[in-house]
């Protein structure tokens, strides 16, 4: 197998020349590279939940002893496909003594972004769609987009169960964005860059020649802060065990009750893609993107690595109880926060005794 | 017309129109929402300007938090009757006369000063200049911001809570 | 890494047993062994001193901060005693207090004081040692305060915060003076200025008093002293800790950090004498009156810190800093094992125990030990210290002084074992107490007789030449003579002094009180004002607070009479007046005046844009 | 895109904001307006530092501290708000007048 990232890289590069020899202008063929660039990561993504969600039915279904669907298709793989056709069918239902305007407004909003998080992700060599020199902060300021999203979802339904899922859903996801961030500072302090692909590349090396200095090999400072990470991550994606958003027992479906049809579509959408999303950033970031054995290009290393942290994610649904919404809000401020603070201050140490 | 320059002229305009809609709107959850767009379209111009460092931040403090409480202040406090009644005061001419002539005094001084005409191209990355310029010699103000955010903390807790301490 | 625990102890405390006691606890032990890990290293030549390490903390304008460590002899064994001490008292905290509902803050608030006099004996700058100082100043608050729930403990905890913290706008000023005149914070800069003579005498001299203001607060001398007594209402391993050894030795370390400064100038060294030797007979004679046990030890302290203080103030710098480091271990130990006596009988009052050493054999024996020690009895700790300090004024040719240090070690000699004796000699005087005395768990006595051992040899072990001239090695350029021997006469009336009082102590207070009531109340006057403590409090009252009290009255009432009624009501009526003629004009005027926020705006808009209008015409 | 054309956005955006600091009824409102305000300023900053001093970032130092600042001041601002109408069911700018002489 080949490295695609700079296949695709050197293809894009000849079909601008080419189009230049065309007789468009440079600044005309970089327009249209990019377009096609950008057509492409996003196809790519919207094909992803396809996939999360077989393997999310297959693997709890698994877990439980079951065997998840097995009849559309062989092995039940057509069974989502299916889904997201009669989705496309659903009639969309907006409530009486809604705002349509803002019901409609939400959808957008808590999903356009998600896609827009993508621009800086490495998925392996020569893959990033722009070299975002903010990149990580980058990913979290438009993440955080969201929330107005799921917000406007329980204000434009004119449903108290909506409202209720709403306002948790604002409350959660504002509050653990802070340690999700700050999780990552230890990251950013010791390669000194915010630039997801040169946080890579600065993983690709190794100590004393065998074991790699991925960042979660540091020891305490690394383990911590992947730890927050994915548990502030598993709270951002509102998934089991932090779902209170959406709790079925308790709000019907939260913020998403009132949707019907491809806008329900979307928001299931949405999530699965955070899901992928928080993935490749806890690959890039904690497991060294890209780095691997030789023997298997970066982007099929990347896609394992990021295929792991999924496969966590899904293994928490399955196994932890879901939080009281006191105990949510307790837990985030009273513990993750201090240790986060904590550990960034171990990192600082850490560094200045290197450096000293 | 170069392709910033097209840009700056869409965010532009995009700007006003929401910023408009913003003091327009009965429904204060969709003025709100156009706000949100309208810092979201800032941060557009920032990096426009050359500032990708503060487009993240500002889409993080912001988009990202000041308007999530903003909303959430709205969903608090809704009465249905707050969005039929109009939503300007009495003084809403003078007013208008007034903003028109701030607008109206702030061009006309751009034009008496003299300003550069050249336009530059979007500047290199700033994050890391702008970290040592923080903690550098701005480290003072730096520390200040940081007391007035603990004072906010305070403050709003004072203000917030249901009953007295 | 205390300073790590202290932040880790309120975030974990809540899950682990003890309440997070043992991560203080080992980050404490890891700072004592790193400690004697350099002490060792001295010992085989692998580390020169002094060290120092610096790194650039921020800078603002021209001036650039620096966050660093300076590593001499001083602040050596400075960090050998409060580590180790420090490490004592937490480990005697778990038997003391094993289930009080706060320990966490409790803990933490230990380990938060203990690397913030970390910070103030390792810093290389005034900046950072004022910051590390402010950090005790902040967790003696919290630890005297710690039974928050008792209205004393409260007001003692405000008092002793309010108290320092009037020394410490001394200090502040001081350390702005510094910047002022010397644009640096550095120890070292500071001195090769005072080298090069580019200061005037008289701003020494200022700079010297300012920061000697701060070292009378935060050491309890006269006139600041009266929060140390109150302090005392604190839990008593903290008394130990704090009031003790470490917080109030903070104000002798300072001095001792800042001796060039006091060196170059006469007048200051002289006012430090002064108060410190005032002091010390001042609160030596409030101790032989007290009746808690932990005042009299408390006023002792103030008594001991004095004599430091009249030590460095006659140019015995290795004198007072070794009286510094004996008086940490034996005090130290006294207040621990009044702390263990208050523990078996349930009181603070010296006067309803008695003849305990039949009950509590440990806690009797150390306690002797460390009696001896603070008596300056030949060979403890105390004595090679006081004799230091005795010399050295002997050699400052300060015949007064002289005669003060020897009422002063008398009278300690004779409190201190007056104490003994109503603790555990003589008959039981309450028996239910009696009955119910016990000796404490391993955890509080092992702390004690480890401190005992030191009380007993410290003195010894600084006294040998060695480690002498590695801790003790003044500053100065061509220092006093510190070698030198005094006649055989000033260290034997020292003894004399010394074991006179003890006998008289023990004679007095042994057997019966009778005696004792009689002679306080032949000296009926002078016993009431003692006890009153020369009404200090009272007259702070009369001079401080009812001037205070006067003044806010008196702006009430002018707030009130003049302001109010006069200018603003006047205002308004006249207002009035002229709007109620009623033109358009003036009565759009009055519309604007009506307490709506947008319309007061409106107007300041308007006039924002004629401004802007006026300067660019 | 020159200064002057970014100035007058600015000028532009600070008018409206105006307008609505002082037109506006709901408290929520007029906050919002003066957060546009802010909006406005910050963007002459970063203008200012791009087109006269592109050699360093202080206008986009203060901007930084600016907005944090108006997140202090939306934070406070709202918890008065919030207070307000817990005591008094209204949000009317108008009708908040108890400094009415």
């Amino acid at each position: 197998m080949a490295e695609v990232g700079i296949i695709l890289r050197q293809g894009v590069d000849f079909a601008r020349q080419w189009l230049v020899g065309m007789g468009a202008t440079p600044f005309q063929a970089l327009v249209a590279s990019k377009v096609f660039e950008t057509t492409v990561t996003i196809s790519v993504i919207l094909a992803i939940p396809l996939f999360l969600v077989y393997a999310e039915r297959k693997i709890s279904a698994f877990m439980q002893a079951r065997l998840g669907p097995m009849h559309t298709g062989p092995w039940g793989l057509l069974q989502t496909p299916a889904d997201t056709l009669k989705l496309f069918f659903k009639e969309d239902i907006v409530p009486q003594g809604a705002d349509p305007l803002i019901h409609l407004m939400a959808v957008v909003l808590a999903a356009a972004p998600v896609f827009v998080c993508f621009a800086p992700v490495p998925f392996g060599r020569g893959f990033p769609l722009i070299n975002l020199d903010t990149g990580i902060l980058f990913v979290f300021a438009v993440s955080g987009i969201s929330t107005l999203g799921i917000l406007a979802a329980g204000w434009g339904s004119a449903n108290k169960f909506s409202m209720l899922g709403g306002i948790r859903g604002a409350a959660q996801m504002v509050s653990y964005e802070i340690p999700r961030a700050l999780s990552v500072v230890p990251v950013v302090l010791f390669y000194s860059s915010l630039n997801l692909q040169t946080i890579a590349c600065a993983q690709m090396v190794r100590w004393h020649g065998w074991m790699p200095k991925w960042f979660i090999f540091y020891p305490g400072i690394g383990q911590i802060a992947f730890i927050l990470f994915l548990i502030a991550s598993v709270a951002e994606t509102n998934r089991i065990p932090f779902d209170i958003p959406e709790a079925e027992s308790e709000l019907v479906s939260g913020y998403h009750t009132e949707y019907s049809g491809m806008k329900f579509a979307f928001f299931f959408l949405a999530e699965y893609v955070y899901v992928f999303l928080s993935s490749a950033l806890a690959a890039t970031l904690f497991l060294g993107g890209g780095d691997g054995a030789a023997f298997l290009p970066s982007w099929v290393w990347f896609t394992l690595k990021t295929g792991a942290v999924i496969f966590l994610f899904l293994w928490f649904r399955w196994t932890f109880p879901r939080l009281r919404v006191d105990r949510l809000m307790q837990f985030c401020w009273q513990f993750l926060l201090p240790l986060a603070l904590v550990n960034i201050v171990l990192a600082a140490a850490w560094i200045t005794w290197k450096t000293a | 017309m170069t392709l910033e320059t097209g840009i700056f002229y869409g965010l532009g305009g995009l700007l006003l129109i929401l910023s408009l809609l913003v003091v327009t709107t009965r429904n204060l959850f969709r003025g709100a929402l156009a706000l949100s767009t309208a810092l979201g379209v800032m941060a557009g111009l920032f990096v426009l300007l050359g500032g990708d460092f503060l487009a993240a931040g500002q889409l993080l403090i912001y988009v990202g938090g000041v308007m999530v409480l903003i909303l959430f202040v709205v969903m608090f406090v809704q009465t249905p009757a707050l969005f039929r009644a109009p939503q300007t005061n009495r003084r809403w001419i003078p007013a208008l006369v007034l903003g028109a002539g701030v607008a109206a005094v702030f061009i006309h001084i751009f034009y008496t000063v003299p300003m550069p005409e050249e336009t530059l191209a979007p500047a290199a990355p700033t994050s890391a200049a702008l970290g040592k310029l923080l903690l550098g010699d701005m480290a003072v103000p730096f520390e200040v911001v940081s007391l007035i955010l603990l004072a906010a903390l305070v403050g709003a807790l004072v203000f917030g809570l249901e009953r007295e301490l | 890494m205390p300073f790590v625990a202290a932040f880790l102890i309120p975030l974990l405390g809540r899950w682990l047993p003890q309440r997070g006691a043992w991560i203080s606890l080992a980050a404490t032990l890891g700072a004592l062994l790193m400690a004697i890990d350099l002490m060792l290293r001295l010992g085989d030549n692998s580390l020169h001193l002094p060290q120092t390490l610096s790194l650039a903390w921020f800078s603002v304008g021209i001036y650039d901060f620096t966050w660093g460590f300076q590593l001499d002899g001083l602040s050596l064994l400075m960090t050998l005693i409060v580590s180790g001490i420090s490490l004592l008292v937490q480990i005697y905290s778990l038997g003391y207090m094993p289930d009080s509902p706060r320990l966490k803050h409790y803990f933490a608030s230990l380990s938060l004081f203990t690397s913030g006099m970390l910070l103030v004996v390792l810093a290389d700058n005034y900046f950072q040692l004022f910051i590390g100082w402010e950090l005790m100043g902040l967790c003696s608050y919290l630890l005297i305060g710690y039974d928050w729930d008792r209205e004393a403990a409260g007001k003692a905890a405000v008092k002793a915060f309010l108290t320092t913290r009037i020394g410490d706008l001394g200090f502040y000023a001081a350390l702005l003076a510094i910047f002022l005149m010397l644009g640096t914070y550095n120890f070292g800069q500071i001195q090769d200025h005072l080298h090069d003579g580019g200061i005037a005498p008289w701003s020494i001299t200022l700079l010297a008093l300012l920061i000697f203001a701060g070292v009378v607060g935060k050491s309890a001398q006269f006139p600041l002293h009266v929060w140390l007594p109150d302090a005392m209402e604190g839990p008593t391993p903290v008394s130990a800790l704090i009031h003790s050894a470490t917080m109030v030795a903070a104000g002798v370390y300072l001095t001792a950090r800042s001796y060039v400064l006091f060196a170059a100038s006469p007048m200051a060294l002289h006012v430090v004498a002064w108060v410190g030797g005032g002091t010390a007979l001042f609160a030596a004679l409030l101790g032989t009156v007290a009746r808690d046990v932990k005042r009299m030890l408390a006023y002792s302290t103030i008594s001991q810190l004095g004599l430091m203080l009249l030590g460095l103030g006659v140019m015995g710098y290795s004198s007072g800093v070794m009286h510094m480091a004996t008086h940490a271990a034996f005090k130290a130990l006294l207040f621990l094992t009044a702390g263990s006596i208050i523990h078996a009988v349930h009181t603070n009052d010296a006067w309803k125990m008695g003849s305990l050493s039949k009950q509590m054999v440990i806690t009797a024996s150390v306690f002797f030990v460390g009696a001896c020690a603070l008596a300056a009895i030949p060979p403890f700790a105390g004595f090679f210290s006081k004799d230091k300090i005795i010399e050295s004024i002997y050699f400052a040719h300060q015949p007064g002084l002289l005669v003060l240090a020897y009422c002063v070690s008398g009278l300690t000699a004779f409190y201190v074992f007056r104490m003994l004796a109503l603790i555990f000699l003589g008959e039981p005087r309450e028996r239910d107490r009696f009955a119910h005395a016990h000796e404490s768990p391993w955890s509080m006595t092992i702390p004690m007789i480890i401190l005992a051992c030191f009380a007993a040899g410290f003195g010894w072990i600084l006294n040998q030449p060695e480690t002498f001239a590695l801790f003790f090695s003044s500053p100065l350029p061509g220092a006093t003579p510190e070698t030198a021997h005094a006649p055989l006469w000033v260290m034997g009336t020292g003894i004399g002094v010394a074991v006179s009082g003890m006998a008289f102590g023990l004679y007095l207070y042994t057997g019966s009180l009778v005696g004792v009531q009689r002679l306080a109340a032949a000296f009926r006057p002078i016993h009431h004002l003692l006890a009153r403590q020369f009404f200090i409090d009272e007259l702070y009252e009369i001079i401080f607070l009812r001037p205070v009290r006067l003044l806010a009255v008196a702006a009430d009432w002018w707030d009130r009479q003049i302001i109010d009624r006069i200018f603003v009501d006047g205002f308004k009526t006249l207002a009035d007046q002229l709007l109620s003629r009623g033109t358009p004009a003036e009565a759009a005027a009055s519309s604007e005046r009506s307490g709506r926020v947008q319309s007061y705006l409106m107007i300041v808009t308007m006039a924002a844009i004629l401004l802007m209008l006026w300067n660019t015409r | 895109m020159t200064l002057a054309h970014v100035l007058i956005l600015s000028a532009l955006l600070f008018a409206i904001g105006v307008y609505g600091v002082l037109a506006r009824r709901s408290l929520i409102a007029i906050l919002m307006s003066v957060e546009l305000m802010f909006n406005a300023a910050n963007l002459n900053f970063v203008a200012f530092n791009h087109f006269l001093h592109p050699d360093n970032l202080w206008g986009h130092g203060i901007v930084l501290l600016v907005i944090t600042v108006a997140a202090a001041e939306a934070v406070v601002g709202l918890a008065l708000v919030i207070a307000i109408y817990r005591n008094t069911q209204n949000l009317n700018a108008e009708d908040l007048h108890l400094l009415h002489d």
